[in-house]
């Protein structure tokens, strides 16, 4: 029994870090640009189309080595084009948060189906970075899981080392938080936005090639991923990315041990039930601020 | 205003009525598969059946001197609505001869299409969709199933799996399956036959679709430590990833997939190391030899159209196609609809595995012609055990014990 | 008619109003002043029950204490903001009968809406769009729309500031209406201490949340805590 | 130092600030007086990069600043400081601070300027480690100057700063802005009636209905017994 | 937009649409895209109506749709009521489940009203398809098959029956949109757009903002699930793939093309939306990536939707100066 609970733990772990890597870009978003972006699932596959593209027809030297490298500017580039383009212009409207949902809900039903039309309904498989697995003691642990388990949390706190202790990831803070305050110290606010949505397009594509190389590129399943990343955000609290890393495991746990113990069909509906309820009490989430 | 408004209108009925253009030199075949969504895969399969009968027949003339010409419909995810405007479109303003659908849904298809009197073709296979089919046999009489309901491919299951060349270490199973129609079909006629013959039903697990993290559930499974692990998940995604995470600290179980074992990414994504892994495949060709010339000719045939091995539901989507127009040939006109339908009943059809015909509730159940065949994975290919009606060893296949298994 | 006792009201750590008793009499103009931040504007919002708040209120002999907005509205009590608030996507007729049909007697009255836009003088803007108007009419909207309410009471928010002394005559003459003819009391906040003086029969003066004095405005203007709190050394030197 | 002219500045569909043309000469004090609401925000606004729509020539130092980025224009010596503080409310009062000289014109003489802060605002630097959002009106006033301060400006664009404040904050920010003149800073204040900052200016303008009504020295505007009653509180 | 001319685009449309089974009564495929317009027309209005004039981010109207088309499909299958009463009745239980929904979102700001409405939204797919939606009768993933017709005096409404059915939705579509106008041009319309503008001076002229947006959650879910049950007595059958985004998208852009708060721009929009989408049916993946790209430009370059700069470019002379018709 109690190896069980630990298998069951582990298992929560490895689902709260992999959330944690699909919710932090989302988060970050809409803590600092407060627009609320309907299409992150879609980002998150073109991780995994990115990968499939470079790595199967094209097979490009040094694997994901080059993979990761190259994702950098290029999720760079589509986030900074993606604010620039077509959430800029919307924010002269008073009810632009509005506005920013529907364009990025019509967005990311393009981009779901752009990839349909181009790569076919198939789902893709990609190599995995690293395979076999660990033992110890009675635990077995997928190689895989660790790497993914270790690059979110390292990440996660790397990110918020950032965001707390360099001059830029204060500016990002100061906009978060006061966005014409920023504007009168010299931040350049537009800038930082467009960045913000660069940085976090970055991280939701990493997170794409991380989980589509563990589980497929799947040309569908952007809404569930919308969703989980959503769910997240919400619980832990919009625009706090330490409430989004708790929400992450918070919720990662609540399914294993669920999904363990009353079965699969029950996890989703505990899922959404915890979140409805916080909202109820708190709508401001975990940690968020009113 | 009024002026927009009715501009409006106007616009819209111009687009609605302007696309049919009705030329009487073709003969229009209508098919709504799910070309986007979920289950965009299953599709696809049917899809490359469909298109080679087709093709196959404008090459040899087309239909009563008419070339055939394909009228699709993307059905989506099923939903009820866009599955009645499928019909609305096809049978309603199309006026198609015939309808050639895959995997349609649980039942809204076969109400949709009844309405209209074309052959409806399709692979519902589950016990709601019949039941909608004997609320009224009369007005569904155009509906024809093209396989076996869940339940009798699930006795098929049980059968196989009893027959077995291999001793069980225990009697306990464990099933898993989907929380849609087909998927609790399947696990409940197991389990039931299971329990029958004094075995354990250790956990009957249901999981929705997106299900990929199978971590405590394999717990579980790790301690029960059964016989046989069930799956029944009519998608790659879950079977595979489960495979992958049972693997890493495997059981002494048989590992049947039933269905499961089809869609297309299974074996092409686990490759070899799915090796030992049973299933199923309803009105299925036998492979990795087909059972004679004729079929092989058209296994050879389609693997060079389409460089993969033969999926579920291609060779009988492609079968209904020909037994339809084989029909309208005998008929000589293919708006006939009645007597297209009671030729298709009543003589059925000469396929590649024999002659093949709808039985009671206008399914195909089971038949020689038609087998459910049982494959087992070795070396990375699907290789036939069994047919299934009469259940008989097919070729000199012979069962693997898994390797995961330890003595 | 106004009777407020033990006001209290903290946010967070800060107390914004802090013990504060008073009563305002029926037909007076009453003034409140204070420097900026000692809390007028949030007796106000707790008056008209935007906030929680410890203490207890009474209206015309009922207790209103902890009611929310739109009850109190409906009770007679009517005010306008500092920083006009109006409806932009209505134009001042309409505006003026939400007041009417909203307000304290309930249902709408054509007639009486009428009569308000003439008395506040926006009879010729009745079609024009709220959003349109300059400082000085939407100020006036305001007060119309609360007029429009039938109040028995009307709580001015600084209706002053940011007009220049042509329109500043203009308001007082309109106070002075309102409370002569119509019969209204009148509460004011205000920070031109000239206007106070020529309106107020009683002024309180606050500071941080307290009451410092509450007397005749002579008297108050000469008591050398108001002096020293808020009206600064200049002013006495002026004296 | 700044010169405008004929600047032209709107939200919206509301034109605000009409035809304004002035002038600010080097290490001045000069304050703008006027009602509430008549378009002197704007104005500083205007001059700072924030406001979006605006037409008319701007130089500051002889170079064209009328529509440049609010960030460029902090980096040429300019700074606002927010009658509403506009500060960071879940950072420390240090941090606000260090943000204070997030232009790249500000970086090199941040350890100076903090120091200088510390030294005009010893009670702010004894809770640096406070949050913004924790703080009084008349500290996070002082903090919202102090932040403006370490932006290394040469011309300070103060919006209000007493107002609403307490006699004793009063006079300890016209003392403030005193040693801030000493130091050679041009400073601009928009202001609705403080005798204490009166007494130090250079120049004064009055703003009405977006328009200058008046420009002068206090002497004059003193002596005006129309503005005297008006404007100047007294 | 003004009261008359607001009457006399919905009495043009309705009257145009009230001829139309003349033309095509006989094609099931048209009259089909016509009876989806009219439904959609009317559930698309109570959305504008909560998100436009109320000014609440409601994004649980295809949620409450669905429930609406759940409740009566249980109640006339499980408990065999008369699909007649079971309308009504499940109009009332969405009703009252809009009202449930609304009351934690009265307390919130903007986008966490939608936040909660989605996850509201999102929570009844996998409760509709679990053990708990099973329990009370939604058949879970399979959905409902056999939701019975609509039968009045002795007639059939069903899909089988296109025009009568075509006119009993007439019917009830005219009726809701006279509820709708009367609540928009009455003084709730008023009340609406001053809390929306100010809601502390809306309340200080007594206007309680709880009761009514409580109110408007309560009559738009009505209505809406009024429209929800019908649709299931008209198809027959239902699942929860009615939930998918698909659906949520395609009422989405009925009220992006009509305009936000435009009223009557989105029956306009909807006309076009439902129409565009069983135009583009045909091209199978294309259909979807059009609608998005659809959304992204409307969006982006359209304010005030597709219809209204029609609307003023055809009324170009006529200044767009609103007069007094509030209230009087």
């Amino acid at each position: 029994m109690f190896l069980e609970i630990v298998d069951v733990f582990i298992s929560g772990l490895i689902n709260g870090s992999v959330y944690a890597l699909m919710a932090v870009g989302l988060t970050l978003v809409y803590g600092v640009t407060k627009a609320f972006n309907f299409a992150y699932g879609s980002f998150y596959n073109l991780g995994g189309y990115f990968a499939w593209l470079l790595l199967i027809p094209l097979t490009v030297v040094g694997g994901y080595y080059s993979v990761f490298f190259l994702a950098v500017p290029f999720f760079f580039i589509v986030g900074y084009l993606l604010e620039k383009v077509l959430i800029a212009p919307l924010r002269k409207y008073d009810d632009w948060e509005m506005k920013v949902m529907m364009l990025t809900l019509g967005l990311s039903l393009f981009m779901d189906f752009g990839y349909q039309s181009v790569f076919g309904p198939r789902i893709k498989s990609l190599p995995s970075i690293i395979d076999g697995t660990v033992e110890i003691g009675k635990v077995v642990l997928f190689q895989q899981d660790i790497v993914i388990f270790i690059l979110s949390v390292s990440g996660m706190l790397c990110f918020g080392w950032v965001l707390n202790n360099t001059r830029t990831g204060m500016a990002v803070q100061a906009v978060a938080q006061n966005p014409a305050g920023a504007q009168i110290v010299g931040i350049p606010k537009d800038f930082i936005f467009a960045a913000t949505f660069a940085i976090s397009t970055i991280m939701v594509g990493f997170g794409g090639i991380l989980l589509c190389q563990k589980n497929f590129v799947d040309p569908m399943g952007s809404t569930d991923i919308m969703i989980k990343a959503w769910v997240i955000t919400a619980f832990g609290g919009m625009g706090s990315i330490r409430g989004s890393l708790y929400a992450a495991f918070i919720l990662g746990m609540l399914e294993a041990f669920v999904g363990w113990y009353f079965g699969m069909i029950h996890v989703q509906i505990a899922t959404l039930t915890l979140l409805l309820v916080t909202l109820a009490i708190r709508p401001q989430g975990l940690m968020g601020r009113e | 205003m009024k002026k927009t408004g009715f501009l409006a209108v106007v616009c819209a009925i111009v687009m609605l009525s302007g696309v049919s253009g009705y030329s009487a030199d073709t003969i229009k075949v209508g098919v709504p598969l799910a070309e986007t969504g979920a289950y965009a895969g299953s599709g696809d399969n049917y899809w490359k059946g469909i298109d080679m009968a087709i093709n196959e027949i404008n090459k040899g003339g087309g239909l009563l001197g008419k070339q055939l010409e394909v009228v699709r419909f993307d059905s989506q995810e099923f939903a009820p609505e866009v599955v009645m405007q499928g019909a609305n479109y096809l049978c309603g303003k199309m006026k198609v001869a015939s309808v050639h659908a895959g995997w349609a849904g649980w039942g809204q298809d076969i109400r949709a299409y009844g309405k209209y009197d074309a052959p409806f073709f399709c692979d519902d296979g589950a016990m709601p969709a019949v039941d909608v089919y004997k609320s009224n046999p009369e007005k569904y009489s155009n509906t024809y199933f093209i396989t076996d309901t869940g339940g009798d491919q699930a006795n098929s299951m049980f059968s196989m799996l009893t027959a077995l060349p291999y001793e069980y270490p225990n009697k306990k199973i464990v099933i898993i399956n989907t929380d849609d129609a087909w998927g609790m079909e399947v696990g409940d006629t197991l389990s039931k036959r299971f329990k029958k013959i004094g075995w354990k039903v250790a956990k009957r697990e249901t999981v929705p679709y997106g299900t990929n993290e199978w971590g405590p559930i394999l717990t579980k499974i790790r301690r029960i430590n059964p016989a046989i692990i069930h799956i029944e998940i009519p998608s790659s995604q879950e079977v595979i990833t489960f495979f992958r995470q049972f693997i890493k600290q495997p059981t002494n179980s048989i590992l049947s997939y039933g269905w499961s074992i089809t869609p297309l990414e299974v074996l092409t994504t686990l490759g070899k190391d799915a090796d030992g892994i049973v299933g199923e495949m309803p009105a299925g060709m036998p492979a990795p030899k087909a059972p004679n010339s004729k079929s092989q000719a058209w296994v050879d045939q389609y693997m060079s159209i389409y460089k993969h091995p033969v999926p579920a539901g291609s060779w009988i989507a492609y079968t209904s196609v020909m037994a339809w127009a084989d029909a309208v040939k005998a008929v000589g006109d293919e708006y006939d609809f009645k007597a297209v339908n009671k030729h298709l009943k009543e003589a059925g059809y000469e396929g590649l595995q024999g002659r093949i015909k709808f039985g009671e509730n206008n399914t195909l159940h089971a038949q020689p012609a038609a087998p459910i065949v049982h494959y087992q994975v070795q070396d990375g290919k699907l290789v036939a055990l069994f047919t299934d009606p009469p259940l008989k060893p097919y070729g000199d296949y012979k069962f693997q014990v898994p390797r995961w298994i330890k003595k | 008619m106004l009777k407020v006792d033990g006001l209290t009201k903290k946010f967070g750590e800060l107390v914004a109003v802090n013990s504060l008793n008073f009563e305002v009499k029926e037909g007076q103009i009453y003034g409140i002043a204070g420097p900026n931040g000692a809390g007028k504007s949030t007796v106000y919002n707790l008056i008209t029950g935007n906030y929680r708040y410890e203490g207890r209120i009474e209206f015309d002999g009922q207790d209103i204490t902890g009611l929310p907005p739109y009850r109190i509205a409906k009770k007679g009590i009517a005010r306008t903001f500092q920083v006009p608030e109006i409806f932009p996507s209505l134009n001042v007729q309409e505006t003026i009968r939400v007041g009417s049909r909203f307000g304290a007697r309930g249902g709408l009255d054509k007639k009486h809406s009428d009569e308000v836009l003439n008395f506040v003088g926006l009879e010729e803007e009745r079609l024009q769009h709220a959003g349109l108007l300059n400082l000085l009419g939407k100020k006036k909207l305001m007060v119309g729309a609360a007029l429009a309410t039938k109040p028995k009471i009307l709580m001015l928010d600084e209706p002053m500031a940011g007009s220049n002394a042509g329109e500043i005559a203009d308001l007082m003459d309109l106070i002075k209406k309102i409370n002569q003819q119509l019969g209204i009391t009148v509460i004011i906040i205000e920070h031109f201490m000239k206007v106070l003086t020529e309106l107020t029969e009683t002024l309180l003066i606050i500071e941080s949340g307290r009451m410092i004095c509450c007397d005749r405005p002579e008297i108050v203007t000469s008591d050398p805590r108001v002096i020293e709190s808020y009206l600064g050394d200049s002013y006495a030197e002026d004296k | 130092m700044l010169k405008i002219n004929k600047l032209n500045t709107y939200y919206g569909e509301s034109h605000i600030l009409k035809d304004v043309s002035l002038s600010v000469g080097q290490g001045q004090v000069v304050i703008m007086l006027g009602p509430n609401g008549h378009g002197k925000s704007t104005l500083l606004k205007s001059i700072c990069g924030l406001v979006e729509k605006i037409d008319g020539r701007i130089l500051y130092d002889g170079q064209e600043i009328a529509g440049l980025p609010s960030e460029k224009i902090v980096n040429l010596g300019v700074t606002y400081i927010a009658e509403n503080r506009e500060l960071f409310p879940y950072m420390t009062v240090k941090e606000n601070l260090k943000l204070g000289a997030y232009a790249r014109s500000a970086r090199a003489s941040e350890k100076k300027n903090m120091a200088w802060v510390a030294s005009l605002f010893p009670k702010l630097m004894q809770r640096h480690n406070q949050m913004a959002s924790t703080m009084s009106g008349g500290e996070a006033k002082m903090l919202a100057i102090a932040r403006g301060l370490m932006s290394d400006a040469d011309l300070l664009c103060i919006d209000e700063p007493a107002l609403g404040l307490q006699p004793s904050y009063r006079v300890e920010i016209s003392k403030i802005i005193r040693e801030i003149s000493k130091q050679g800073k041009t400073v601009f204040i928009v202001e609705q009636n403080i005798p204490q900052l009166i007494e130090m200016a250079d120049k004064i303008y009055i703003m009405e209905e977006g328009a200058i009504s008046f420009e002068g020295k206090k002497e004059d505007a003193l002596n005006n017994e129309q503005l005297r009653e008006i404007f100047l509180g007294l | 937009m003004s009261l008359k001319r607001m009457v006399v685009i919905l009495v043009g449309f309705y009257c145009l649409m009230g001829v139309m089974p003349l033309f095509f009564g006989g094609t099931d495929y048209i009259m089909n895209i016509l009876i989806m317009i009219l439904i959609w027309a009317v559930v698309a209005s109570c959305w504008d109506v909560i998100m436009g004039f109320a000014g609440i981010f409601s994004f649980g109207q295809v949620a409450f749709y669905v429930v609406g088309a759940y409740a009566s499909a249980i109640l006339s299958v499980s408990l065999h009521v008369p699909p007649v009463y079971a309308i009504l009745l499940a109009a009332v239980i969405t009703g009252l489940f809009g009202v449930l929904v609304g009351l934690p979102c009265l307390k919130l700001a903007g986008p966490y009203v939608a936040l909660v409405t989605f996850a509201v939204h999102m929570t009844l797919v996998p409760f509709l398809r679990g053990p708990m939606g099973r329990a009370i009768g939604s058949g879970g993933a399979q959905g409902i098959l056999t939701v019975p017709p609509v039968s009045l005096f002795g007639m059939t409404f069903s899909s089988e029956h296109l025009v009568p059915f075509f006119y009993l939705t007439l019917f009830l579509t005219i009726i809701c949109t006279i509820i709708l106008v009367l609540v928009i041009k009455s003084y709730w319309g008023t009340a609406f757009l001053a809390l929306k503008d100010s809601e502390n001076f809306a309340a200080s002229l007594g206007i309680s903002a709880f009761k009514y947006k409580l109110m408007v959650f309560g009559l738009t879910s009505f209505i809406t699930g009024l429209f929800g049950a019908l649709y299931a007595h008209y198809v027959g059958m239902l699942s929860t793939r009615m939930l998918s985004m698909d659906v949520f998208t395609i009422l989405m852009i009925m009220i992006v093309i009509g305009g936000i708060g435009k009223y009557p721009g989105v029956v306009v929009g909807a006309v076009i939306t439902v129409t565009l989408n069983q135009f583009l049916a045909p091209m199978g993946m294309y259909r979807p990536l059009i609608m998005g790209a659809i959304v992204v430009v409307l969006v982006l370059f359209l304010r005030d939707g597709l219809v209204n700069p029609i609307i003023r470019l055809i009324s170009s002379r006529q200044k767009a100066g609103r007069t007094g018709e509030y209230l009087s």
